[in-house]
């Protein structure tokens, strides 16, 4: 069998579809050689960290969250947490409870929004979710349920599920009654027989064949799956304390992008559903190491694609531990939600794991109680780089088989993807 | 021991079944259940005004819709919203309602985009009436502006169907521009068969207008009043009847012996929303017709 | 389709966002068993987030998100031309939204502060209409899914929508909500247009005017108010700054 | 009218039995205001210890559990050009368990317009006639002045009311539901002594009022000072939120929309309550306003509550509850205004 090699191509995605944000693709072959690959970030920013200075500490969850609509909650706990470990507040148990139920929740409506409409339609071969509705009715059905129910558990235990209301400085605004704790824990457990079938239907999908060995960072849990707080670790090797996190982050400017990009110990590394998977495999819930079997995910994987699958997996922990936490909750004490807290000078890190990967928040606060310095490290800008890495050795490789342009186009597009990466939240 | 609080299902009163009858004010009945009728014909009169023949499609419910002139239905379109319209025709006809509706918002506007055979919902009739009885033997002048005339409408055709009990008949109209006159292909039909006497007066008219020009208040020069022996019924936007009926009571007619039909805000129909109050008084039950004594002693009726 | 033997045509839409965090388009998205029924009201012919068709013949266009580059202006521009109807949605695009709170600091040290003084395409943060003719606002931080489909019912019969003229407390009240004026919060929901169902005060929080002003409101009394309860001038200000909702009522200087 | 007692502690176990198999709705609190005050709403019980038999004033007044600040008053099938109308009338068995003899008599009023006058709201009937009221007694607060409004007793208008005589209740029943129900608990016949103690009571209650307004000119007053600067100075504060007409029990006024479902194949007719201080009360097609400026609204709602039902039903709609007067952010109360009104005519 001859090999052909590509003499010579040219890609050019603007706004490349079905991601949040606006991010374009190029590439170019010129003679059979790269010329151009770049995944290049063109959102507007924003200024997050500018428009925190000056305001009051209590403004600040309500503001993180306008910093992304899809993972708001994520960026209230963090900039929450962040202010809490300032002031060294330490929340109620019911308080914790409530915001971890809700991150899971976050992470299940974050992850099947990307795995059933953005993700499936590349699989099945169609625009959007739109035809795949007339096509597959049943996968729609899957993706309605486990999404309305994801929507439902935040609505009840944050108040909205985008931009959440009741996360406050100290604890929650309010909790939800036991009577609604006890109905989402039936509306739970009758969500989790479509999250089986969701697992037969994703273990049919073909995953394309790519390596590229790369550091992957995470939160690393103490005794659950890291969701909110911890040690931050990475595949490397390195571990360090959460108000560590820019030595761990390294933020640099590249020229190819409005959003900020990072490193630590190689050019590039990785973060979200993967890295967590594979630095916190043991503390997975049985049933989601189960689902992983099924789907022949075991750590150690390096394949980008396979974040999808990871994804998948996580829905599995999440909702199988939120089964286990909301008994907890209902038969404790929630009168406690929230605590006064007084002001003064202080700085701290909030980090969590945001669907797409860590997320921290810094701030420094003034003795009135003001932000004075504010600093956001949001998981796809630690993704950026390890995406144009990842796609020049893609493009390469394709291109030495011989693949045709459309098919390497496809490739790129679903690579991409496969990150989920969250561009308006990375330019903030 | 059974301590469960017995239902009364009022679903299974005798009123679910009998058709609603407005004109029984105190019987419980389904206050929202319309009777449904279908649009038999649409005359486009002007470019805002359309007048829609509807009939209540229902025999029995058709036998029992009697009106008396100056009462007003209410006029749904399902999944769009229901709006007052004084009823156009003569109480005489059983067959249909018409109604002349100017489009100026949303169900209006809706209204005007139906075709003939599109099913409509109407309540009623509603409201006071102008005492027709009383104004026997009597002169009657009508006066009206713009859209006014179409309540007018009603009361005309009652005075033809009973033209002998009736002395000097008087109809005043006034309108803005000329493109805004209603009903005129039935102005010569008025006025020689009706045998009523009718004036017109446009505002600002264009080149192809012969008639008088002004308000209509001038066109009080063109006509003599015997107050002792006169009913005036008024129908226009408020400024016009101020104007008009502080004149008549200048001329001596009895502020009782003026008629005038108010228009509020309405939601109901039934004296329950409030929406229609104008002082102590709802509009939908003691009005829409009111006389100008009671109009007077209203605050801010006008 | 038809209603009331009225035939109903089925108008092409478009979703563009700008600048903002995408929140309005994921409701569009969410309360996903109802999205059949919508996409068979609506076609949609270019909504990026979701999907990769890509069509320049849409009707109606919904525009997210705040405008601050001039690319961001050359392409609202396009899009006004294209569509007949143009909606804003959220309230970046109807008020400038949080976006505005960095217009507290001039741009050049914005951008050091962030990027280092490195060149990023950016600029002042300017609300839909302040650039283009606007149709309607479809108001709200982030828009609320029942609205939207009110709205998009209303555009689909041709009949020009009227949003809740009255301000938050009507809803409010009717949730039986405690009032968190009472209970020693600030809250802006008497002079904030209602229709998000008092969801911020039913969650014991403040109201923040993300939907803006309601109608001819008093905000005179509410400021008297917020000022007889104790609350500081500098912590009243941030809260009405906040969404920037009333930077036509509040002066300046306050 | 029959008496008996009952002991709170055979009353507990009436009104669990009554939770087996109905809605029991009662007073409870959830949030506490800046003072400290607990701050009660009607609210459906599940079980007798939730019921709070000490409570002051419910927030919000229990009016919305006859009259629903929503509710649909008609379903449509759409077809082509054609309809189906759909009417029912929703019948919950409900137990409404301490309102307050001015909560009462609010109902009465609004029986007055709502059964009593013409067109009678079968909606309305549906509820009325399926709920059960148990009336509670209180002493009254700084801020009532319901016996200005001669709302503070109630004789008809409930199944029971009950009076709190230390271990028991004097019960007031009215009506033979009532009666058979609170028979199965071992009611007792009235003692002298409870008499005695009944008596007491109420000589109690009578004698806290603080509160009072001189109502005795008022109807004539509104016409009078129709153009008093008085509306002025309290329009300039009232901030047309409604929240006054939402919390009151006698405030009525709705408006309704319609709407269709997204396929236009279904449609609803919907009544919503409103309240006249709302900028559109009054506004037509067209663009024309009857009540264009806050003052204006605020004034019809007083001259409708004191003057309008006057001349309507010989007495005020207005029970004295002074809940609007709590609810509103500006601080606009009944008694506040009124005083002003009758000042500024003295002078
Ligand atoms: C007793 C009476 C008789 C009337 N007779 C006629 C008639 O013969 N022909 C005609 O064209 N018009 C008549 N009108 C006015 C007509 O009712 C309004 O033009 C119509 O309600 C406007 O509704 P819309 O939905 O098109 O407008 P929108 O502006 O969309 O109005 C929304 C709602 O407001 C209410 N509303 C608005 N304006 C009025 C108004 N002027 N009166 C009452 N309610 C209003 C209605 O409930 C309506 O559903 C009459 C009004 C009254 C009170
Ligand atoms: S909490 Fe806010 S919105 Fe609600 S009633 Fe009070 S002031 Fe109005
Ligand atoms: S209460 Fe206020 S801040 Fe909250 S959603 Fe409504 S308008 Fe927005
Ligand atoms: S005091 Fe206020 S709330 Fe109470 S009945 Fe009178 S008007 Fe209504």
């Amino acid at each position: 069998m001859t090999v052909k090699t590509l003499k010579s191509l040219n890609i050019d995605i603007k706004h490349l579809c079905r991601v949040e944000g606006h991010g374009d693709i190029r590439i170019r072959v010129e003679d059979g050689k790269l010329a151009e690959c770049t995944w290049a970030i063109v959102e507007t920013p924003r200024f997050f960290e500018v428009m925190f200075k000056g305001l009051s500490i209590e403004m600040t969850p309500i503001l993180a969250a306008r910093i992304c609509g899809i993972c708001s909650i994520s960026h209230a706990l963090a900039s929450a947490r962040a202010i809490e470990r300032a002031l060294k507040i330490r929340i109620p148990e019911p308080a914790h409870k409530v915001r971890l139920l809700a991150i899971h929740a976050e992470t299940l409506q974050s992850h099947s929004l990307h795995l059933f409409f953005l993700v499936a339609p590349d699989f099945l071969n169609v625009s959007s979710v739109i035809p795949l509705m007339q096509t597959h009715p049943e996968v729609a059905e899957t993706a309605v349920k486990i999404k309305g129910f994801a929507n439902r558990a935040a609505d009840l235990l944050v108040g909205r599920s985008t931009h959440p209301i009741a996360i406050k400085i100290g604890g929650l605004t309010r909790i939800p009654r036991k009577m609604q704790l006890r109905e989402l824990a039936k509306d739970l457990d009758a969500t989790i027989p479509y999250l089986w079938k969701a697992l037969d239907f994703f273990k049919g999908f073909k995953i394309p064949d790519f390596v590229r060995e790369t550091e992957l960072v995470s939160l690393r849990g103490v005794n659950r799956y890291p969701f909110i707080g911890g040690n931050l670790i990475s595949s490397d090797g390195i571990c360090k304390k959460e108000d560590e996190y820019r030595s761990m982050t390294n933020e640099y400017i590249g020229d190819f992008s409005n959003s900020k990009l990072t490193r630590l110990s190689r050019e590039s590394f990785a973060v979200g559903a993967l890295a967590r998977f594979n630095n916190n495999y043991d503390l997975l819930h049985p049933k989601a190491k189960e689902a992983a079997e099924g789907l022949n995910l075991r750590p150690g994987v390096h394949n980008p694609y396979f974040y999808n699958l990871a994804q998948l997996v996580e829905c599995f922990h999440v909702m199988y531990e939120s089964k286990e936490l909301l008994p907890e909750l209902i038969d404790s004490d929630t009168s406690e939600f929230s605590i006064h807290y007084k002001v003064r000078q202080c700085k701290a890190t909030g980090a969590v794991e945001a669907p797409r990967g860590t997320l921290y928040h810094y701030y420094r606060i003034s003795e009135g109680g003001k932000i004075e310095k504010a600093d956001c490290v949001i998981p796809t800008n630690q993704n950026n780089g390890n995406i144009y890495y990842d796609l020049r050795k893609l493009v390469n490789e394709l291109m030495v088989q011989g693949m045709e342009g459309k098919e390497i186009e496809r490739l790129s597009r679903m690579l991409v993807r496969a990150y989920d990466p969250c561009i308006s939240c990375s330019v903030h | 021991m059974n301590p469960k609080i017995s239902r009364h299902d009022i679903n299974l009163e005798p009123f679910m079944v009998t058709p609603p009858d407005f004109n029984r004010q105190t019987v419980l009945m389904q206050t929202e259940r319309g009777f449904k009728s279908e649009v038999v014909n649409i005359v486009k009169l002007t470019a805002t005004e359309k007048l829609f023949q509807i009939r209540i499609s229902e025999p029995c419910e058709r036998e029992n819709f009697t009106f008396l002139p100056g009462q007003f239905v209410m006029l749904e379109l399902p999944g769009c919203g229901e709006v007052p319209i004084s009823i156009a025709s003569s109480p005489s006809n059983r067959e249909f309602i018409g109604l002349c509706i100017r489009k100026v918002g949303k169900v209006t506007g809706m209204l005007h985009r139906l075709e003939p055979g599109a099913m409509v919902g109407i309540r009623g009739p509603f409201g006071t009436y102008f005492p027709m009885q009383k104004m026997v033997g009597c002169n009657v002048l009508l006066i009206a502006g713009g859209l006014g005339i179409a309540p007018l409408r009603s009361p005309i055709y009652w005075i033809n169907e009973h033209r002998s009990e009736y002395k000097d008949i008087t109809i005043l109209y006034g309108v803005k521009e000329p493109g805004q006159i209603l009903f005129d292909y039935q102005f010569e039909e008025w006025r020689k068969i009706y045998d009523l006497n009718l004036l017109t007066i446009i505002q600002n008219p264009d080149e192809n207008w012969r008639g008088k020009v002004g308000l209509i208040t001038d066109l009080f020069e063109d006509i003599s009043i015997d107050p002792e022996n006169t009913f005036a019924i008024v129908c226009g936007p408020p400024i016009m009847f101020k104007f008009v009926c502080t004149h008549l009571a200048d001329i001596g007619i009895p502020r009782q012996r003026m008629f005038v039909s108010l228009e509020r805000r309405m939601h109901c129909g039934m004296g329950k929303c409030c929406r229609c109050n104008v002082g102590s008084t709802f509009t939908c039950l003691d009005g829409p017709v009111f006389d100008y004594w009671t109009v007077m002693n209203l605050k801010e009726a006008i | 389709m038809k209603y009331l033997g009225i035939t109903l045509k089925r108008p092409k839409v478009g979703f563009f966002d700008f600048t903002g965090c995408e929140g309005c388009q994921l409701q569009i998205a969410n309360k996903e068993e109802d999205l059949k029924d919508l996409f068979g009201l609506v076609e949609i012919v270019n909504f990026r987030e979701i999907s990769s068709e890509r069509r320049e013949d849409y009707e109606i266009g919904f525009i997210d998100g705040c405008i601050t580059t001039d690319s961001e202006v050359a392409r609202l521009k396009k899009i006004r031309k294209q569509a007949g109807t143009l909606v804003a949605m959220g309230a970046c695009a109807c008020l400038g939204g949080v976006n505005n709170l960095r217009s507290r600091f001039p741009l050049p040290d914005v951008v050091k502060e962030v990027y280092d003084g490195h060149p990023v395409d950016t600029g002042p943060v300017r609300k839909v209409s302040d650039v283009v003719h606007v149709d309607i606002e479809l108001p709200g931080c982030p828009i609320s899914k029942p609205e939207f489909e009110w709205l998009v019912r209303h555009l689909v019969l041709g009949i020009e929508p009227q949003f809740p003229k009255y301000p938050v407390c009507v809803e409010c009240k009717q949730r039986l909500n405690s009032c968190v004026l009472d209970m020693g919060m600030m809250c802006l929901g008497p002079v904030t247009r209602a229709g998000c169902n008092a969801v911020c005060p039913r969650n014991r929080l403040g109201c923040w005017g993300c939907r803006g002003p309601s109608e001819e409101a008093n905000f005179e009394s509410l400021m008297e108010i917020l000022r007889e309860k104790g609350f500081t001038e500098e912590h009243i200000v941030e809260r009405v700054k906040f969404f920037n909702a009333f930077s036509g009522i509040l002066n300046s200087d306050c | 009218m029959l008496f008996k007692t009952i002991t709170k502690e055979n009353f507990k176990k009436m009104v669990e039995c009554l939770l087996e198999e109905n809605e029991v709705i009662g007073p409870k609190s959830r949030d506490q205001d800046l003072q400290g005050n607990k701050i009660y709403r009607f609210l459906k019980i599940n079980s007798f210890e939730e019921l709070e038999m000490d409570y002051t004033r419910s927030y919000s007044s229990p009016k919305n559990y006859f009259l629903p600040f929503k509710e649909d008053l008609a379903t449509y099938r759409l077809e082509d050009k054609d309809w189906e109308q759909e009417i029912r009338y929703t019948i919950h068995p409900r137990v409404i368990i301490g309102m307050r003899a001015c909560d009462i008599n609010a109902l009465l009023k609004l029986d007055q317009v709502m059964l009593k006058s013409v067109y009678p709201n079968p909606y309305y009937f549906a509820r009325r006639q399926n709920t059960l009221i148990i009336g509670l007694d209180h002493e009254p607060l700084e801020d009532c002045f319901c016996r200005s409004m001669n709302t503070d007793t109630a004789f008809h208008g409930f199944d029971l009311f009950l009076t709190d005589i230390g271990d028991k209740y004097f019960v007031a029943i009215n009506s033979d539901t009532a009666y058979i129900i609170i028979n199965q608990f071992n009611a007792r016949e009235v003692a002298e002594e409870d008499q005695g103690r009944y008596k007491i009571v109420k000589e109690q209650i009578k004698s806290k009022f603080k509160t009072q307004v001189d109502i005795s000119i008022l109807p004539e007053l509104m016409d009078l000072e129709f153009e008093s600067e008085v509306w002025k100075k309290w329009g300039d504060k009232c901030l047309s939120c409604g929240s006054c007409a939402m919390v009151c029990p006698t405030c009525y006024c709705y408006g309704i929309e319609e709407d269709t479902d997204l396929t236009f194949t279904k449609a609803t007719k919907r009544r919503f309550l409103y309240s006249c201080n709302l900028l559109d009360f009054a506004a037509v097609a067209g663009g024309h306003n009857f009540r264009p400026e806050a003052h204006i609204r605020l004034k019809y709602r007083y001259y409708h509550q004191f003057r309008g039902f006057v001349e309507a039903f010989n007495q005020s709609l207005c029970v004295g509850c002074n809940r609007c007067g709590k609810a509103c952010p500006a601080g606009i109360s009944p008694k506040a205004v009124i005083d002003d009104l009758i000042r500024t005519e003295k002078k």
